[in-house]
This record gives structure tokens, C-alpha cells and sequence, in this order.
């Protein structure tokens, strides 16, 4: 499946077996987005949003 | 004042002297003590029939996935468990050690993490809800300096309060920084089990606040955390941070003297 | 000030008004908790495959059996579990709760048994090793009083130290009528899930230390421990001992209040 | 078995199953005795100290 990207009109490759919270990446602008939802044929994304590192331990 | 960072133990691998060190150091010195402890909250879980999930961040970095119940079970080793043994330890010694949570009395405020990013089993970034872990955002050193000023030498576990009043898990060594940067500590000491940091395979003997901060991204992670942490707290007004070695004769008075 | 002894909860089994009671009272006057919880250790102890033994004195009390692995779940229950669900529960109410165990700052010392007499499974009185309980003998009011007097309420958990600086796992009543004689109280009340003592079929409104003395011997166990209690605290110096219930509105108000 | 009474000289009937650290009371005097050491033919029996019931929670 293919969905244009929200940056640069490119197209983002969804692997078939993706699921909700995964992130794609565009190959053109490198903008990182969450699929929000998914259907059979259909996806959603939204931008990425960035998330530190300090996890507690 | 000195905030000295231990791990889940006063004495488990760390060299025999520590325990008389500690209290040579506390006749003359206010001490606080922050420890940490998720090794035994791991093996605790899992007694518990509740397995510690690991993830892995997208730069490699593994952490405990806190959930609601994990978030419990850590509370209650850090806080119950560890916390109470490092008391206990240090009252073997004659030393008035009193055991807080972070939580109590409202000594640590952290964000919670709404969300991770993670590396999902088929190696691709994925996000996932956040749990109950927190970067520490705030801290109030009202009960640190109300203990220490009676007398009573703090032992604090990493749990801090989020705005929602939820238990955090947190990072120990940037506990330690904020505790430290709260009571505007003289000194914070990370005792670690390696002698300190290395850089181009030398041992980092001495680096102002500049240094460090520009130093950090060529660090590995274990040891960048507890640079970011010196750099914390020097910036909240500690006067010196220091990585030491705890498997050295007298190890805290060695760091105190910077015998490398 | 008041000393309010609870169970393992402060809601649990209480009226709902239980902690906006607790958050009014707060506001007008010195508070500390001490709290029970027996049933979460036996139930967090079954969980990591320790079970729970229990013990029949020849006088027909059923305790629980505290060797040293359930001294150290019992310790990190009540402290970590316990000790810090409550001190969410009064951070919530905006209530600078600090949670500490009996053993923090020395307060609570406790004689540990050498010897119990149990009745074994042959109905034969027998005398096993102590394990890890004990009988509180002294307190040491300093560190309620120092956070008492910094506007923190104390939490405290039913574990004292011993001579040889062991934990042990002691009554919270007794605990509760030690804390509230150390810091001299002027009331300590002990909160119940009946409404109170009951004697000749009449609930008993009031005792002086002399009635309550000769009546402990016509008292069943559980509610004989809480006014054997309040006959310690007042004793020790305590103005006044209530026991009361926690199931009727407002029930700390209502037991200052004597509505009964 | 049979043990006198260290107290009043009575003889103390000691159960063939008894085992030691449990207590056997004088029929005569009351005393209570615990089991000391116990072997197939003997057995020493020491004064039972009182102990109380306060056993924390
Ligand atoms: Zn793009
Ligand atoms: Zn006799």
C-alpha cells in the first residue's frame, strides 16, 4: 500500500502487515509519521511526534 | 551538604571499607544518599509472576516498559525493599538514616511520557503508550533539608509525583542531580563500578561545565547518563559532580579527594 | 496532635467522606498515621511463593509466623506497598504526606521474641524460635516531631528495630499507642470496622484508665489489643484513646466529636 | 516414658511422639517443662518459659 506524504506530496511505502502506531518514514523528505489508523485498504498518518530517551530504569 | 548516587545496595559490589567510610564521612559532612535498584525490581517482577518487558528505543537504548502494575512492583522494591536495606545498613552503623520515596512529600515532580517511540519485533519504529516512567522536571528540597538539618541523613528512591499524582519511575542518577541541584549541594558523587569516565582511553580526570556538555554525545549510554546528570546538576548550582569508583579503598573519601 | 491509627488502607472499608475529613482536620491540626495491613503481606507473600504460616498460641491468638524471608516481605509490603499507596492517597488531597517505617530515625525499638509457645499440630503446646516479631519497648519521638513541626504528616509503618538492628514485624495498635505517647499526643484514635468496644451487649462511650485496665480480661482478642493500646498511650502520657469506627460519615471528625 | 518432676518430684508422662521444644505439665504440681533432647530411651526436660502473645500481625 502507498500513501502520499503530508510534507512533500512523495509517496510512503506501508508495509502490508503494519499496524496502528507504527512509524513510516518518507523516502524523499525523511518526515516520520504514525499510522493513526488501518484498514483493509486504507491508512491513516499523522506526523511523528518526537519522544526523548529518558525512560526511568 | 553531599549527595552521594549509589546503585541497589550500599555494599554489593562495592569495596569492604565503604560502610565505615560512609560513616567517618557523615561525622563530618550532611550526607543524602539516592540509590537505584532495577535489577532487583526485575528479579522481584518476575517472582511475582509479572515479566519485565524490555524495549528499545531507536537509538539502542533498552529500558523497562512500566506499566500500571510494573510502576506498583517498582515502588514497591525501590521503596519497601531496597530502600529499606540501605536504611537498615546505615543504622548498623549508628547512623540516623531515615527512607523516602521520591513521591514523599513532594520531593520530585517529573512529565509523565504520554508516549515511546520503540523498535517493534519486526525492527521497525513503532509508538506505544507511554506507561509510568518520567523525565524529572521539578524538585522541591523542603524535606531533604528539613531531615539533614535534624540530623538524619536521607535515603531517597527514584519515584517521583506526576502532575496527575501518579508514582513515576525514573532515572536515579538525574534524581540524584535534582535532589543535589534542590538542596544546592556542595557535591554529588555517582558511584559507578568502573573507575570513571574514559575518553580516547584515558580517564577523564577533571571537565568544566562546557567540556561536558560537549563531550557528551561521543559517550555510550550508561555513562552519558550519568555525565548528563553531572551537567544537571552543576547547572542547578551543585558545585562539583564527580563519577567514582566504587570498588576503591574508602571509596567515597577518595572520590571527595580526587585520587584517581 | 493526633495520631490516627488505620488499617492497611485509608479507604478501604472506610466511609467515602473518609479523606475529605482527613484533608479538614489536617488543615486545623498536627496529624501522623500509623497503619496496619497484614492481609497484603499474606496476599503479596502467596504471590512470590511464600506461603504464609500461621501460629496458634495457647491462649488461642492465630498469628502469622515471621521467619527472616517473611520479615523482609513483610518490611517492603508495609513499606513500600502499603506506606506509599496511603501517602498517594493524601498527596491527592493536596496533604504533605511523608511515608516512613517505624525502623527510620530510630523510632520504633521493639524486644524481639527469642521463643514462642504455639499449640502444634498434635493440639501439644510447643516453643519454636521467635522468628522476627516483637514487643515495642520504646520510641523515639524526634523525627515525627521534626517533620510534624515542618507541616509534613507522617506515615508510619509497623516495623521496629531491634537491640541487634534486626526489622521486626510488630502490632500497628502498640505501634500506633508508642508513636502517640512518644510525641506526648493529644489524641490517638484507632480507627475499626465496628463501632467500637462492646460490653454486656452496650457500646462502651467512656473509660478511664483504671476502668479500662480491669476490663481488658472480658475482652475478645482483636478489640483487647486496641484498648491494651489505649491503656499504653495513656500511660505514656496521651490525653485521650479512642476507638471508633470508620464506616459512619466524617468518622475522624465524628470520633473527635464523640458521636456515637 | 516417665520423667520426674524437677519441681515436686511427681512423675511427668512424656508422649511416645513427642518431639523436641514441646512442653509437658506436671499432673501434680502444674510445672510446665519443654523437651530439651529427646532420644529413644530418654529424654531431658528443661523449666518452659513464659512467653507472651503480643506477636505483631
Ligand atoms: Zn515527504
Ligand atoms: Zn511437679
Amino acid at each position: 500500500m502507498k500513501k502520499e506524504c503530508q510534507e512533500c506530496g512523495a509517496d510512503i511505502n506501508i508495509p502490508e502487515d503494519a499496524v496502528v502506531g507504527e512509524i513510516v518514514t518518507c523516502p524523499d523528505c525523511g518526515g516520520d509519521f504514525e499510522i493513526a489508523a488501518k484498514a483493509a485498504d486504507k491508512v491513516e498518518l499523522k506526523p511523528a511526534e518526537t519522544v526523548g530517551e529518558d525512560w526511568g530504569q | 551538604m553531599i549527595v552521594i548516587k549509589i546503585g541497589g545496595s550500599v555494599v554489593d559490589g562495592l569495596h569492604p571499607s565503604t560502610l565505615a567510610d560512609i560513616k567517618a564521612i557523615a561525622e563530618k559532612e550532611k550526607l543524602v544518599f539516592v540509590h537505584g535498584g532495577g535489577k532487583e525490581v526485575t528479579a522481584t517482577a518476575t517472582k511475582l509472576g509479572k515479566e519485565q518487558k524490555f524495549i528499545v528505543s531507536p537509538g539502542g537504548v533498552r529500558s523497562r516498559y512500566t506499566d500500571k502494575e510494573t510502576a506498583d512492583i517498582y515502588t514497591m522494591v525501590m521503596s519497601g525493599k531496597i530502600n529499606k536495606a540501605i536504611v537498615g545498613m546505615l543504622l548498623r552503623q549508628g547512623i540516623k538514616a531515615v527512607g523516602v520515596a521520591g513521591v514523599d512529600g513532594g520531593i520530585l515532580k517529573a512529565e509523565r511520557k504520554k508516549k515511546l517511540m520503540v523498535i517493534n519485533e519486526k525492527g521497525r519504529k513503532m509508538v506505544i503508550d507511554g506507561g509510568y516512567t518520567g523525565k524529572i522536571n521539578d524538585v522541591d528540597p523542603s524535606l531533604v533539608n528539613t531531615l539533614v538539618n535534624s540530623g538524619y541523613v536521607p535515603v531517597v528512591s527514584p519515584i517521583a509525583l506526576s502532575e496527575e499524582f501518579d508514582f513515576l519511575n525514573v532515572d536515579g542518577d538525574r534524581a540524584a542531580a535534582y535532589v543535589a541541584g534542590g538542596v544546592k549541594a556542595d557535591k554529588v558523587i555517582f558511584i559507578t563500578n568502573v573507575n570513571g569516565l574514559m575518553l580516547n582511553e584515558k580517564l577523564v580526570t577533571g571537565m568544566n561545565l562546557e567540556q561536558a556538555k560537549a563531550t557528551l554525545p561521543k559517550i555510550g549510554f550508561g555513562m552519558e547518563k550519568k555525565v548528563l546528570a553531572c551537567t544537571e546538576a552543576l547547572e542547578m548550582g551543585v558545585r562539583e559532580a564527580i563519577i567514582a569508583s566504587g570498588q576503591v579503598d574508602n571509596p567515597i573519601s577518595s572520590a571527595i579527594a580526587h585520587n584517581n
